[in-house]
């Protein structure tokens, strides 16, 4: 029989790794070792436990990476939760990959990139980050705003300190809302830093965050001169099929699931504010 | 064009029961009319249209998708695809049949959906020409022609007789199995003719469309009068499940007690949690989502179907809607004509 | 009757007493008519209705409607004056941002009974005494109005108005109604032929909820039905358990206050006859624990909030013959 | 060839004050009931929602009973009554749809009755034995 999209593939989580208080990133592979599916980055997948629920998430992994996915998971609900509880070598169900991607193949080749994230809002872009890490020579510079709510909030600490701040050509801003012991970086919200940062507008810019933050960043990007078809974002809505099927995901005529995630601001103007 | 007589309809219907499941419409004692399976004795409704619509044959209200067994960490999945036995179909309205080919752009464009496909391919659709059309009828308005349905095989009905017509490839096969008597189409163009008479006559037959469609995305969105055709809906999902278009689907777990059972139903963009999250709902009152039931029907799948509208023109909502709020009135309404 | 009703809602508002009316709209035809929020004189002179075919209770309307600034203003027939007193008693609503106009009801039409007697193609209909003439776009009749008005009004409990402000046209009386005969009818059946009858009832249930967001009753801000944590969630009926459980805990969940208003059975798509769940408990409460009316008296205390020691073991039922 | 003997599945719902206790005591007396009893404690016999009764027939129960003390020594004072009503109410209801009006029970044992439990459970289970296996308020999917 053929291949039917809505019965998932087994995946079994190889790693867990605790990112913030209530973020995880958890490493799925097939059962065979392998990995489940290849995907672009910005693409997502549908994670399930049978009898819990099943929803969509961000793959936060770079293609690049030969050997598994990753997904950066933050706990709000009860399928989230119960992945939180969850240990090593649990299996989950899997199916993907959905959505358009980034076009890193066509639009940024060659471009300097700015990438802004506010909290989990990284997830979706470190896929993005590392793949144009990977593939060094094909773009410009490299400039990386990420701000959360503290520095215990910071998804991906790590990698960000030990990979891309020390890399040259990537430059890392880090800020975090409030004063707090231990962290002499800025401090400040996202959209207020990105205007003191004051970016030279020959930059594609990848944008994704808490939509007020959104909101906020967009107007401060426009002020600094930026116009909308230079801004990508990725959006997040409520999914049942990831197929453009089932019809809830839908922002006016495109659905985010099959059209999207990812948007080019003027796009998403075109489109009823309805998300 | 063939003809088979009221007396032999029987002995035709038993011919097409030995290798098809045969589905006709009759009529229950709660004076309404369903599809169900043909099995001696029962006979064939004049009504014009089921209360369910024939939707229900190719994208049922339910569905098992897959199960699993869940064992400490591990996780057992069996495919709950079953082999479809071919069907026949027989008096499915001109309406009901176009609503085939709009849930065919759903279903069928990539990935395609096998649960469908594995029905659409079994199932063949044996249309009713329409004589007496109702008030509440409006197919003419997207273009239908209910003397004319479209279908595998199209059938009229005469004053002794039933006239079929072969019309796609399927259904000629079928016809050319069942060796009926051939006949004129007399009768037919007669019937035809009178029936269009009575379809000139209908108070909703023309109903203007232009002011719809995937390019008057904004203005429609905006329209200050989704405030008041919404005010008094109920958030119900009577309207959605009695439309032969309506398509969207929830996919929910079911947990046995020796295993989970994930299946897909039918889901309503009327209902509350259609689009709620863990972080919020983006359609949080019943304006938003009324209005997204119009517009998807109106505006996104024009959009995306180049220029198709989602609806046709069967009305079932307009007998159904609890009260009485239908698409006819929001497209008047949104026109400045209420 | 209709015209008196638009000038109290014109007088009313014009004089800023109310700042909206609640009532019922015409449609397309001569039957659709629609529950409608009026705020000016034009649109009442265009659109508002009173007739046969004016059955929905407003009622459940002003439990959001009353939540907002100002008062309302509705009309209220009979039987719909006892689901407003039992949502008054719910605190659903609050009185003082209503306005009640009463208005006299001599039964509603039912247009599913008239289209099985004319058919299809209904373009106009007008009502004389107990005649309706219909005309349909293949031929004129005349029927008796007795036979086309709904269930619920053939077997009207009562024409007398518990709550308004103001009554337009007569006080009417409790009746003596005879709305529980088909519920005997039913339990004078054999256990195998009741199981028959409701599962050729329920089975054609598609759960579309329309019973459920009607009922005055229902007014829960989240039914147990669409939250996704109470494990009871499930959008079809894909058992005839489900069927079930879904129709005897709604019924259960309005017992004792269900004011037998009807509006689960009239907006059914399929004709199930909910309403005789309803009345069965309606009925065994009236029985076990004594004559009581929902809505009557909204200072009554629910037969299945309070109890008398005396109160009969659930063995009259599991041991009675 | 030995036919395969019906054992019905029966739900009980044992207040915690008492039933439940009733129930222990006809353990330390070594009173025979039989196993396909599976007792759910509730702290009181009110508890118990309708849905659970049905919930208990979906998951395979072939009988359910309800346990509380007697009227007038409810722990919380008034509780039982409430219960009484409820479930008279809801007997009756499956009753009306045709549902056997046996395979639901309620019964008030003290902690002291640890006799009476176990003859109140001897006998339903008896009394569902005879009906045989819930057919009517069964749901398929949960069914092996």
């Amino acid at each position: 029989m053929i291949e039917e999209v809505l019965i998932p593939k087994l995946g079994v989580v190889t790693d867990i790794r605790i990112d913030t208080p209530d973020v995880k990133t958890f490493r799925v592979v097939a059962p065979d070792g392998k990995k489940v599916f290849e995907h672009i980055p910005g693409q997502c997948a549908m994670l399930s436990i049978p009898g819990v629920g099943e929803a969509m998430f961000s793959i936060t992994s770079s293609p690049t990476n030969t050997e598994f996915m990753e997904f950066s998971i933050k706990k709000c609900g009860c399928l989230t939760d119960w992945l939180h509880h969850m240990e090593v070598g649990q299996q989950v169900t899997i199916r993907g990959p959905y959505g358009n991607g980034f076009p890193v193949d066509t639009v940024f080749k060659g471009k300097n990139l700015l990438f802004i994230a506010g909290g989990i809002g990284l997830a979706p872009l470190r896929s993005v980050i590392n793949y144009v890490r990977h593939y060094r020579d094909s773009y410009g510079t490299i400039d990386i705003v990420y701000g959360s709510r503290s520095m215990d909030d910071l998804v991906d600490y790590k990698e960000i300190i030990n990979e891309w701040c020390v890399e040259e050509g990537v430059n890392v801003h880090l800020t975090i809302d409030r004063e707090q012991e231990g962290w002499d970086g800025h401090v400040g919200f996202v959209p207020n830093y990105v205007k003191e940062l004051g970016f030279d507008t020959n930059k594609t810019v990848i944008i994704c965050g808490p939509p007020i933050m959104i909101k906020f960043t967009l107007a401060g990007l426009s002020e600094l001169g930026f116009d909308k078809t230079q801004v990508f974002t990725t959006m997040e809505l409520k999914m049942k099929c990831g197929v453009g099927k089932c019809g809830r995901c839908n922002i006016g005529s495109k659905y985010v699931c099959k059209d999207g995630p990812v948007f080019r601001c003027d796009e998403l103007d075109e489109l009823p504010n309805e998300y | 064009m063939v003809k088979i007589s009221f007396e032999k309809l029987n002995s035709l219907f038993e011919k097409i029961s030995e290798k098809y499941d045969l589905f006709v419409p009759t009529k229950k004692n709660d004076g309404q009319s369903y599809f169900e399976k043909w099995e001696q004795g029962k006979t064939v409704s004049d009504d014009l249209n089921t209360v369910r619509s024939a939707k229900d044959f190719f994208f049922p209200q339910h569905e098992d998708i897959v199960s699993f067994k869940l064992d400490g960490k591990n996780i057992e999945i069996t495919d709950e695809r079953r082999e479809v036995r071919p069907f026949v179909m027989f008096g499915v309205r001109a309406c009901d049949v176009r609503s085939f080919s709009i849930l065919d752009k759903v279903f069928l464009s990539e990935p395609v959906d096998t649960f469908y496909k594995a029905k659409r391919e079994k199932g063949i659709v044996i249309s009713l020409a329409c004589q007496k059309p109702s008030e509440t009828c409006f197919c003419t308005t997207f273009g239908i022609d209910p003397t004319e349905p479209e279908g595998d095989i199209r059938a009229w009905k005469g004053n002794d007789c039933y006239y079929l017509e072969g019309v796609t490839e399927k259904g000629n096969a079928l016809l050319s199995e069942l060796s009926l008597e051939e006949c004129d189409r007399t009768e037919v163009d007669a019937q035809i003719e009178n029936t269009k008479k009575i379809l000139d006559r209908l108070p909703l037959g023309k109903l203007d469309t232009d002011s719809f469609g995937g390019d008057k995305l904004k203005e429609l969105f905006d329209s200050e009068k989704w405030a008041s055709l919404s005010e008094s809906c109920l958030g119900c999902g009577t309207c959605t499940f009695v439309c032969p278009t309506c398509q969207c689907y929830d996919i929910k777990d079911f947990e046995t007690g020796h295993g989970v059972k994930r299946y897909r139903c039918w889901d309503s963009c009327m209902y509350s949690d259609f689009t709620k999250m863990a972080h919020g709902n983006p359609r949080l009152t019943q304006l938003e989502r009324f209005r997204q039931r119009f517009m998807h029907k109106l505006v996104y799948f024009p959009a995306n179907n180049s220029g198709e509208f989602g609806c046709v023109g069967c009305g079932r909502c307009l007998n159904k809607c609890p009260i009485s709020m239908n698409i006819v009135k929001v497209m008047k309404t949104l026109k400045g004509e209420n | 009757m209709q015209e008196v009703m638009k000038n109290k809602a014109k007088e009313l508002l014009a004089s800023g007493e109310v700042r909206a009316v609640i009532g019922w709209k015409k449609g397309e035809f001569c039957y659709d008519i629609t529950p409608a929020v009026f705020t000016n004189a034009e649109e009442i002179d265009n659109g508002f209705i009173y007739d046969d075919f004016c059955g929905a209770n407003l009622s459940k309307y002003l439990i959001k409607e009353a939540h907002k600034d100002g008062k309302v203003l509705v009309f209220l027939k009979p039987c719909d004056t006892y689901s407003f007193n039992q949502l008054l008693s719910e605190h659903r609503i609050n009185r003082e941002k209503v306005y009640v106009v009463g208005v006299s009801c001599d039964g509603k039409v039912d247009i599913e009974k008239i289209k099985r007697t004319v058919g299809d193609g209904i373009i106009a209909l007008s009502s004389d005494g107990d005649k309706i003439s219909v005309e349909t776009l293949y031929d004129k009749y005349e029927i008796n109005r007795a036979d086309a008005l709904a269930e619920r009004c053939v077997n009207c409990k009562s024409k007398k108005h518990v709550a308004y402000d103001e009554l337009l046209g007569d006080e009417g009386e409790v009746l003596d109604s005879k709305r529980f005969d088909e519920v005997e009818m039913i339990e004078n059946m054999t256990a195998d032929e009741r199981f028959e009858f409701w599962r050729n009832e329920l089975s054609r249930c598609i759960r579309c909820n329309a019973c459920r967001n009607v009922c005055p009753a229902c007014s829960c801000e989240k039914c147990i039905f669409d939250n996704d944590n109470s494990g009871y969630v499930n959008k079809a009926p894909v058992t005839s358990f489900e069927e079930n459980m879904f129709h005897i805990i709604r019924a259960f969940h309005v017992a004792g206050r269900c004011t037998d208003c009807g509006e689960c059975s009239r907006v059914c798509p399929q004709g199930i006859p909910l309403h005789l769940l309803n009345r069965k408990f309606i009925k065994d409460i009236n029985t076990l624990y004594g004559d009581y009316q929902a809505g009557e008296d909204p200072e009554a205390r629910g037969p299945l909030t309070s109890y008398t020691e005396k109160d009969p073991e659930p063995s009259v039922v599991t041991d009675k013959e | 060839m030995q036919v395969n003997e019906f054992k019905p599945k029966i739900v009980a719902f044992c207040c915690n004050w008492c039933s439940y206790a009733g129930a222990d005591l006809a353990g330390t007396n070594r009173l025979n009931y039989p196993a396909d009893v599976k007792i759910i404690r509730v702290p009181c016999s009110c508890r118990v929602n309708p849905l659970f009764v049905l919930r208990a027939f979906q998951r395979g129960a072939d009988g359910v009973i309800i346990c509380g003390c007697h009227p007038g020594d409810c722990h919380y004072t008034t509780g039982n009554y409430y219960a009484r009503r409820r479930m008279t109410l809801l007997f009756s209801m499956l009753d009306y749809l045709g549902i056997e009006k046996e395979r639901t029970r309620v019964e008030w044992v003290s902690a002291a009755e640890g006799a009476k439990f176990a003859a109140t459970m001897n006998d339903f289970v008896a009394t569902v034995t005879k009906l045989g296996e819930n057919k009517r308020l069964e749901d398929l999917r949960c069914k092996k």
